[in-house]
């Protein structure tokens, strides 16, 4: 079959006003179905032409998944809020900023202003193999063209690969798993919590998958609770431009320091992996120890215990290392005269 | 053209399971032009009961207009092809440019990236809806003033990113406006000259309101 | 940073003034109609079926059941092109056809993503759908996107006939006559041997044997005599074009005559190309100009890939003759990135010879050029040409070969060539300056062309010359107005960022000469030019036109310009390129105007008596020297249609193009018909230059890096729109900047398939990544060859924002962290981790 | 629904990338199915077998034919044991998580991957230098008996089968199916350790073309399904009582001498006497 790009196919389209109209048309429809939230990963799988659901739900109508709830201390998001109305949140930019920093580095405003907090979470990898349509083992096939001799794999993993070495590309997954979040799935049989940490999966369990999210299940809301309210939060991105690019990797750190030694931690890595890291040897390394470079550095040199590069992505290794560190002992600016 | 009918608004967030299963008829609506994309003689696209109608009003530069929309078709699509406004560019039709950048409910979206039934009951505004009695906006004026932008096919993203981004920050400082207008590319590359027009506008703007 | 500077000081009424161009109110409102834009009647759609392989030929396709579908109009594949016809220009000279040259569609792939067949429908669904119907039988052919595997011995051949374009040399000129032209370029087999590869250490290009060398002086006893001499490998990215508008095209016949909507960088030229490419020659063998309509108000953007429009213009064109209707074909950004074309990597080795006090005494250049996938591509030699200018080298020799490889087609883009040579020459500049304790602007000046500067090899025997260079004065200004001397004197590090200043010069062809002008004054006083110039929002389209307006006294607002279609009897034109376009038409509207002026005088003394140089023409009249008796224009313009012949075009002058007469001969006896072509005479090759100034800050624990300031001067004349002059100096140059900051090809070298294909792959600069108040000036001191003392500026800053940001960053980081640009936070990262260079220098695309 | 499941590569081709998975199901109800058939069919409608011996125990002992005759050596046991651990864990690594239990089995996969393939080359060297190597493989008596047996079970008149060599002809005819998979499965499991990590290569996927690889892993696949029935098989005759005291034989080494009476023939396999 010729390949041709750039055109739509056709599907069928439903709206569904409420979460359980939507879940009985996941359940009618399984693994036909596809669930559009911003719909800006969605448009580049529909417009390749490499997937082809026959039928597209679209969650946009669905008030009740949109919006961001004060719960005892802590927010409900729902699945549906853009990531501009969570930036703008102002119990968000107050309690847990780390989230509205994460956010915001996110793609561009256009797309911010459009692309879901769930959606943001729940998107593909963008390995360019895989997301130009080659047949690799995400996609189904016996191969990973992004690990060969020659493949150019500068954005790839350096953690956990098995197989596959793409990675999650989330800027706000990270800071929800440091702020403990939980993410809340409903499906036609009903409603299940899982902590954001285990709401992704690698591949060495799921090659096809990024998200526990099975067909019929609906990340309707994330849940971010009281504890780290106001602690201190490090993000940092690195990307290439400034606007509209994915992370080389990103970092982001919540942290509860008392009489200058940090007393909680939790630290996470994204881009490293197929799928955001949270890095408990360092949490654990680091606790109860002084906060300064040294415990930083520390920090960093355990953080990449393990990394494979593969032929283009030496750097990642640096570049985690700083980064780590960077989240537990902060940058230094420079002071220029 | 489109026709005009202030009729037949669609409620917004109604249950498509509740309303009414119709199967609106191919070619049932020919009054929407000559260019469709898949809308009238090749092949019906079949509607599954509950499913979205396809003919719709959508309400775009403050008019009602009645338009036959296909499922998969994009707002950028509709506007160009079929309600005859191409002020709205599709420069990369992958959300990366921002030329076919225009307002909906006064927030900047890439129409390339959203489809047309996302946007029934929205207030949609694209660039042919900002001038007002005969004067450009004054952010247009802005671009006048500065002889901003060199070939223009960005121009009207951009122009509407800007207009936009000032609903929530009327006066911004050079460097927020870059980042405000930071999801449209330009690639004549004369982004200088362009926060120079659009600061310009910003101040037109901030005059007259 | 001072304040930006607007050179608003002009002496003259309209020439370098601030005005606002006619087509602006058009493009803010949306009104303005790109090719895209446009709706006809019946119009059908098509799109492209492209090839998967990187080099195959195709055996058989079956399109039997997509034919079938309801809705499929009509498919073109290459079979239904015509052969590609020789070209005669109007003088006669035969232009012999590129056999192997981009048709459009193709029955041997040689990229993959290259068009193979068009299919028409109703709407572009059905046209995708029935596209996915077809059945291609595949020979799969060797393929190679590397230039250095291919000269590799025994390495793969991009081509059937071979692996490089070669130039044979010109046959030796008889005696007494003009030496004949080098006959066209051929493509041969060029294999290096083991011992070249093996001679190279350390991530230094190998060299072997070139296709194509010049040299002048002895640059051996130069580099002999040297005090210091720098041997240094540096490597240009292959960067697409990427328009924001891609080539969409659309297209339709009406009394035998093609209508073509589509983008270009030259309305007047893209007539003969595209009747050339249709095969509608006229009985000469001459394009048939009456065939073609060509429309193109506004262009989304070429940079040098819309030249004379595109090739895949002809798919709609015949697509459209033979199912008898409309044919829109939308270019996807994807298809765009495959045919859309791109600027050739140059891998580039000179050594170069430095005296204590940092002149240089000779260059010994060696570039190889990605040559892509057809015509020959001179970026690689051409860099050795503007290395000559810009550095002045007492000697020098230059060898380079151009490597077929099977990606897309390139051609020439912003400072094509040019852009590459100041890559490859920037850095040892730079390094030179660090080990002879030379300040990095001393050392440009040291080396800067000055007045009638010498440019590239002999040419019967004698070295050629520019008309003029102002570049020191620029680099004075610059290193005025970015605070130079205290900037150097700054911090350089402060917690984890190290800052740098650089500074880079940069040149390019400035202009050339012959072309046509043409413009009536009619009756109402009023004056209406026709533009042939194409729009690409640089603004030369009315910009030149201010110059006969100006010598006319002509008030603006009685100016009306007709452009963007040829249906409005447009002279001929150069294209929107290679920076021409402001001294070419500026000297075309200076010998039209003047022909006005003379047609004005001649009618005023027919009327008023005495000789026609007693008449002056100013403030909308023709009078009498020093008072007394005149007319208005208006007046003149009547009675020039009175008395006809050479004054309402009715009798044209010789030497006039073809496509210009024909026009005339249609604005005839509407009122006073000014016409004229330039043939005045010019002392040398026009040039423009422009010195970048930067600085960087960079993160030594992420490696990324962020431009803090920049800061172009330029050097390009007489300024004729400080607005669109700036939009230019600082447009080009982040171009430039983009080539140093991340714009780049990948491709995956098993399948030789691309896999940078979007923007965010490919990386053009957004807005963020560049300084939110950049600041650019120009010396504005006349090019005494020409009228108005205006040269172009379109490619220069190109070459200098590129390597003002890297010669500031290895200020910032020393030498030996990059050598190959773009430079990206991973190479340093990866660099400054291993204390020396980590990216691999020499493979392509990666 | 076919054998093979293809995949477009990166030029446009169609090629075999693995077999169809649900073959794994087939295999196993396949399986299945005939253990359920045999199982009856001996149950009800096998004649059933009368026990002749080639002479009698108190001959056989006074011919000094020991009680308990060394059928399997150890090293032999062991490395049957070794082989089915590597067996086992090389069914469960591949397949479950094709049946729904996902976990990280690529690691386990090709250790276990290598433990068969080392224990194969040892038993082929083993088999070949210190085993009577012609043992194992079906002779002409055993196609001519087998052709006997058939003939008689489908209720012909034939000449009574001769008592078995050492190996019954069940046993040969299973090693050789056996031998055939194994070595398929091995020999493409090896190479496909190219396409993952592992210490002891760099990953090279194009080692060979594409079409190649897919025919590789389509073998890979087959041969994998295939050993789902044929385990299934070994394990229900190893726990027919019938077959029980070979099933013995390999944890303890030794048939008993009555079974080696009733089924062996002691010209075809003659037994070293006590001395």
């Amino acid at each position: 079959m010729a390949i041709i790009r750039d055109i739509m196919p056709a599907f069928e389209l439903f709206q569904p006003a409420t979460v359980g109209d939507a879940l009985g048309l996941l359940d009618q429809h399984g693994s036909d179905a596809w669930v559009l939230a911003g719909g800006l990963d969605s448009f580049d799988w529909l417009k390749d032409r490499i997937k082809r659901p026959k039928v597209v739900i679209d969650l946009s109508q669905i008030a009740e998944l949109r919006g961001v709830k004060e719960v005892n201390g802590g927010l409900e998001i729902g699945a549906m809020t853009t990531l501009t109305e969570v930036v703008r949140n102002p119990i968000v930019k107050e309690k847990f900023s780390i989230l509205a920093t994460g956010a915001e580095l996110a793609a561009s405003p256009q797309i911010r202003n459009q692309g879901t907090i769930g959606g943001n979470v729940s998107q593909d990898a963008r390995c360019w193999y895989y997301r130009g349509g080659w047949k690799c083992y995400r996609a189904g096939g016996n191969i990973c063209f992004a690990d060969t001799p020659t493949a150019v794999n500068r954005e790839h993993a350096i953690l956990h690969a098995d197989r596959c070495v793409a990675v999650n590309p989330s800027d706000s997954a990270p800071a929800l798993i440091a702020l403990e979040a939980q993410m809340v799935i409903r499906n036609a049989k009903g409603e299940r919590v899982v902590n954001a940490e285990d709401y992704f999966v690698g591949p060495a369990i799921d090659i096809t998958h990024m998200t526990v999210l099975k067909p019929g299940d609906l990340l309707t809301a994330i849940r971010i609770p009281a504890t780290w309210a106001g602690a201190q939060f490090y993000f940092e991105k690195v990307r290439d431009r400034q606007v509209w690019d994915f992370p080389l990797m990103n970092v982001a750190s919540a942290m509860v320091v008392n009489g200058g030694n940090i007393e909680k931690i939790r630290v996470v890595i994204n881009a490293a992996a197929a799928t955001p890291l949270r890095l408990t040897a360092v949490e654990d390394a680091v606790r109860g120890q002084p906060r300064n470079t040294a415990t930083g550095e520390m920090a960093g040199k355990l953080a990449i215990v393990g990394a494979e590069p593969l032929r283009y992505n030496g750097y990642k290794l640096p570049l985690m290392r700083n980064l780590v560190k960077r989240a537990i002992s902060g940058v230094e600016e420079p002071k220029w005269a | 053209m489109a026709e005009k009918n202030n009729m037949e608004e669609a409620p917004k967030g109604i249950s498509r399971r509740s309303a009414i299963k119709g199967v609106i008829a191919a070619g049932a609506v020919s009054s929407s032009g000559a260019y469709l994309f898949r809308t009238s003689t090749v092949r019906a696209q079949q509607s599954a009961a509950g499913s979205v109608e396809r003919l719709v009003t959508l309400n775009v530069n403050g008019q009602q207009r009645r338009v036959d929309v296909m499922k998969q078709e994009t707002l950028n699509t509709t506007l160009r092809y079929k309600l005859g406004l191409t002020g709205s560019k599709l420069g990369c039709d992958r959300s990366e440019c921002g030329a076919c950048t225009v307002l909906i409910d006064d927030v900047p979206h890439y129409s390339c990236s959203i489809l047309t039934h996302t946007t029934r009951g929205k207030n949609i505004v694209s660039i042919e809806g900002l001038e007002a009695n005969g004067k450009l906006h004054p952010v247009q004026q802005g671009v006048v003033d500065e002889q901003g932008f060199q070939c223009a096919f960005c121009m009207p993203g951009f122009v509407m990113a800007t207009v936009g981004f000032l609903k929530v920050n009327p006066s911004p400082t050079r460097a927020e406006l870059a980042h405000g207008v930071s999801g449209n590319l330009c690639r004549c590359q004369d982004y200088d000259k362009i926060l120079t027009a659009l600061m310009k506008g910003a101040e037109n703007l901030r005059k007259v309101s | 940073m001072p304040a930006k500077t607007t050179p608003n000081d002009s002496p003259h009424r309209l020439v370098g003034k601030n005005y606002q161009t006619p087509d602006l109110v058009a493009k803010v409102t949306g009104r303005a109609k790109y090719a895209e834009d446009y709706r006809v009647d019946g119009m059908l759609f098509a799109r492209l079926l492209l090839s998967p392989m990187a080099h195959a030929r195709i055996r058989s396709i079956d399109a039997s059941e997509a034919l079938a579908m309801p809705g499929v109009k009509g498919i073109l594949t290459a079979d239904d092109l015509p052969a590609p016809a020789d070209a005669i220009t109007d003088q006669g000279v035969v232009i012999p056809a590129n056999k192997l040259g981009d048709r459009g569609l193709t029955n041997e792939p040689m990229y993959q993503g290259e068009p193979i067949l068009a299919v028409c429908a109703v709407d572009e669904l059905t046209c995708a759908e029935a596209i996915e119907k077809i059945k291609i039988d595949y020979e799969r052919l060797p393929h190679v996107v590397d230039p250095l595997v291919s000269l590799r011995p025994g390495g793969p051949n991009a081509r059937v006939q071979g692996n490089v374009w070669m130039r044979p040399a010109a046959p030796p000129a008889e005696p007494g006559k003009p030496p004949l032209p080098p006959p066209p370029a051929q493509v041969a087999e060029l294999k290096w041997t083991e011992e070249d590869f093996a001679a190279a250490k350390d991530g230094q290009m190998p060299m072997g044997k070139p296709a194509e060398e010049w040299s002048f002086g002895d640059w051996e006893a130069g580099l002999k005599s040297a005090d210091l001499v720098l041997d240094e490998t540096f490597v240009s990215p292959n960067t697409s074009h990427q328009p924001l508008e891609t080539r969409t095209t659309m297209a339709y016949w009406q009394n035998g005559k093609v209508y073509v909507h589509t983008g270009t960088q030259s309305t007047a030229q893209t007539v003969p190309a595209i009747a050339r490419w249709l095969g509608l020659l006229d009985e000469k063998k001459q394009p048939d100009l009456t065939k073609v309509v060509v429309i193109s108000e506004y262009t989304g953007g070429g940079f040098g890939s819309k030249i004379t429009g595109a090739i895949s213009a002809v798919i709609p064109c015949l697509l459209s003759k033979k199912v008898g209707a409309p044919v829109m074909m939308r270019i996807s950004r994807e298809e765009e990135h495959f045919i859309g074309r791109a600027r050739p990597s140059v891998h580039g080795r000179t050594r170069v010879g430095f005296t204590k006090d940092g002149r240089i005494t000779a260059i010994d250049m060696y570039t190889i050029c990605d040559n892509g996938s057809y015509d020959a591509q001179g970026d690689g030699m051409t860099a050795g040409r503007m290395a000559s200018l810009m550095y002045q080298p007492p000697a020098m020799r230059m060898r380079g070969v151009s490597v077929i490889t099977n990606t897309s087609p390139r051609v020439s883009q912003s400072q094509p060539g040019g852009f590459q040579g100041i890559v490859v020459m920037e850095p040892i500049l730079s390094k030179a300056a660090r080990k002879l304790g030379i300040d990095p602007v001393q050392i440009h000046k040291i080396n800067s062309p000055e007045g009638k500067a010498e440019i590239g090899p002999p040419v019967r025997g004698k070295r050629p010359y520019i008309t003029s260079s102002f570049i020191r004065e620029a680099l004075d200004r610059g290193q005025e107005l970015f605070r130079w001397d205290a900037r150097k004197a700054q911090v350089k590090r402060s917690g984890t960022k190290v800052r740098g200043i650089g500074v880079a010069t940069s040149c390019f062809v400035g202009g050339s000469i012959g072309f046509d002008g043409l413009f009536v004054i009619k009756p109402d006083g009023k004056m209406y030019v026709q533009s042939g110039i194409g729009n690409l929002g640089t603004e030369s389209v009315h910009d030149c036109n201010r110059v006969a307006a100006e010598m006319l006294g002509m008030p603006w607002d009685k100016v009306e310009i007709a452009w963007g279609s040829s249906t409005k009897n447009l002279p001929w034109a150069c294209p929107s390129g290679g920076s021409q376009t402001t001294h070419a038409m500026t000297r075309a509207a200076y010998i039209t105007a003047t022909d006005a002026i003379q047609k004005l005088q001649q009618i005023a003394a027919k009327d008023l008596g005495g000789k026609p140089d007693d008449y002056v023409v100013a403030n909308e009249r023709v009078s009498r020297k020093g008072g007394g008796a005149g007319m208005s224009l208006a007046q003149a313009a009547k009675r020039a249609i009175e008395l006809g012949g050479i004054y309402d075009g009715h009798e044209l002058p010789k030497g006039i193009n073809k496509m210009t007469a024909t026009s005339a001969t249609a604005l005839a006896g509407q009122g006073l018909l000014a016409v004229a072509r330039d043939t005045m005479p010019r002392d040398g090759l026009t040039h423009s230059f422009v010195a970048g100034f930067a600085e960087v800050e960079v993160d030594l624990e992420t490696g990324k890096y962020f431009i803090k300031d920049y800061l172009a001067v330029a050097d390009v004349g007489t300024v004729l729109h400080p607005h669109a002059l700036g939009g230019q100096v600082l447009g080009r140059s982040v171009l430039g900047i983009g080539h140093a900051l991340g714009q780049k090809w990948v491709y995956d070298q098993h399948y030789g398939i691309p896999l940078a294909k979007r923007f965010h792959h490919n990386r053009p600069p957004t807005i963020l990544d560049v300084p939110s108040n950049m600041q650019w000036d120009a010396v504005n001191i006349p090019d005494p060859e020409t009228p108005i003392g205006a040269r172009g500026i379109g490619e220069p800053p190109v070459g200098a924002g590129c390597m003002a940001i890297l010669n500031a960053l290895s200020d910032a980081l020393g030498d030996d962290v990059f050598r190959r640009a773009p430079v990206m936070a991973d190479s340093i990262l990866a660099s400054l981790e291993a204390g020396h260079p980590m990216e691999e220098g020499l493979t392509a695309h990666i | 629904m076919g054998v093979i499941e293809t995949a477009t590569n990166p030029w446009g081709q169609s090629v075999p990338i693995h077999i169809e998975f649900y073959l794994m199901w087939a295999a196993a109800i396949g399986g299945l199915a005939f253990l359920m058939v045999h199982a009856i069919y001996v149950q009800f409608l096998a004649a059933k077998e009368t026990h002749t011996y080639s002479m009698t125990d108190q001959a056989a002992a006074a011919r000094g034919i020991p009680a308990k005759i060394k059928r399997h050596s150890g090293v032999a046991r062991i490395f049957h044991w070794v082989m089915s651990l590597a067996m086992f864990a090389l069914l469960i690594t591949a397949f479950l998580p094709k049946m729904g239990y996902p976990f990280a089995w690529v690691e386990y996969h090709w250790i276990a991957g290598l433990v068969l393939t080392a224990s194969i080359i040892f038993h082929i060297f083993h088999a070949s230098f210190w085993m009577d190597f012609w043992s194992i493989w079906p002779d002409k008596i055993d196609i001519e008996d087998g052709k006997r047996r058939w003939l008689r079970a489908t209720g012909k008149s034939a000449p009574e089968p001769r008592k078995f060599a050492k190996y019954p002809m069940e046993n040969k005819m299973y090693h050789l199916i056996i031998v055939l998979a194994g070595l398929s499965v091995t020999l493409t499991g090896v190479f496909m350790m190219k396409r993952v990590r592992t210490p002891f290569f760099t990953r090279n996927p194009y080692l060979f073309s594409d079409w190649t690889w897919g025919m590789m892993y389509v073998l890979h696949g087959l041969a994998g399904v295939g050993l789902i029935g044929l385990i299934m098989a070994h394990v229900y005759f190893a726990l027919r009582p019938e077959k029980f005291d070979i099933t013995k034989s390999m944890i303890g080494g030794s048939i008993t001498r009555e079974h080696y009476l009733e089924h062996h023939d002691p010209e075809r396999w003659p037994v070293e006497a006590n001395k």
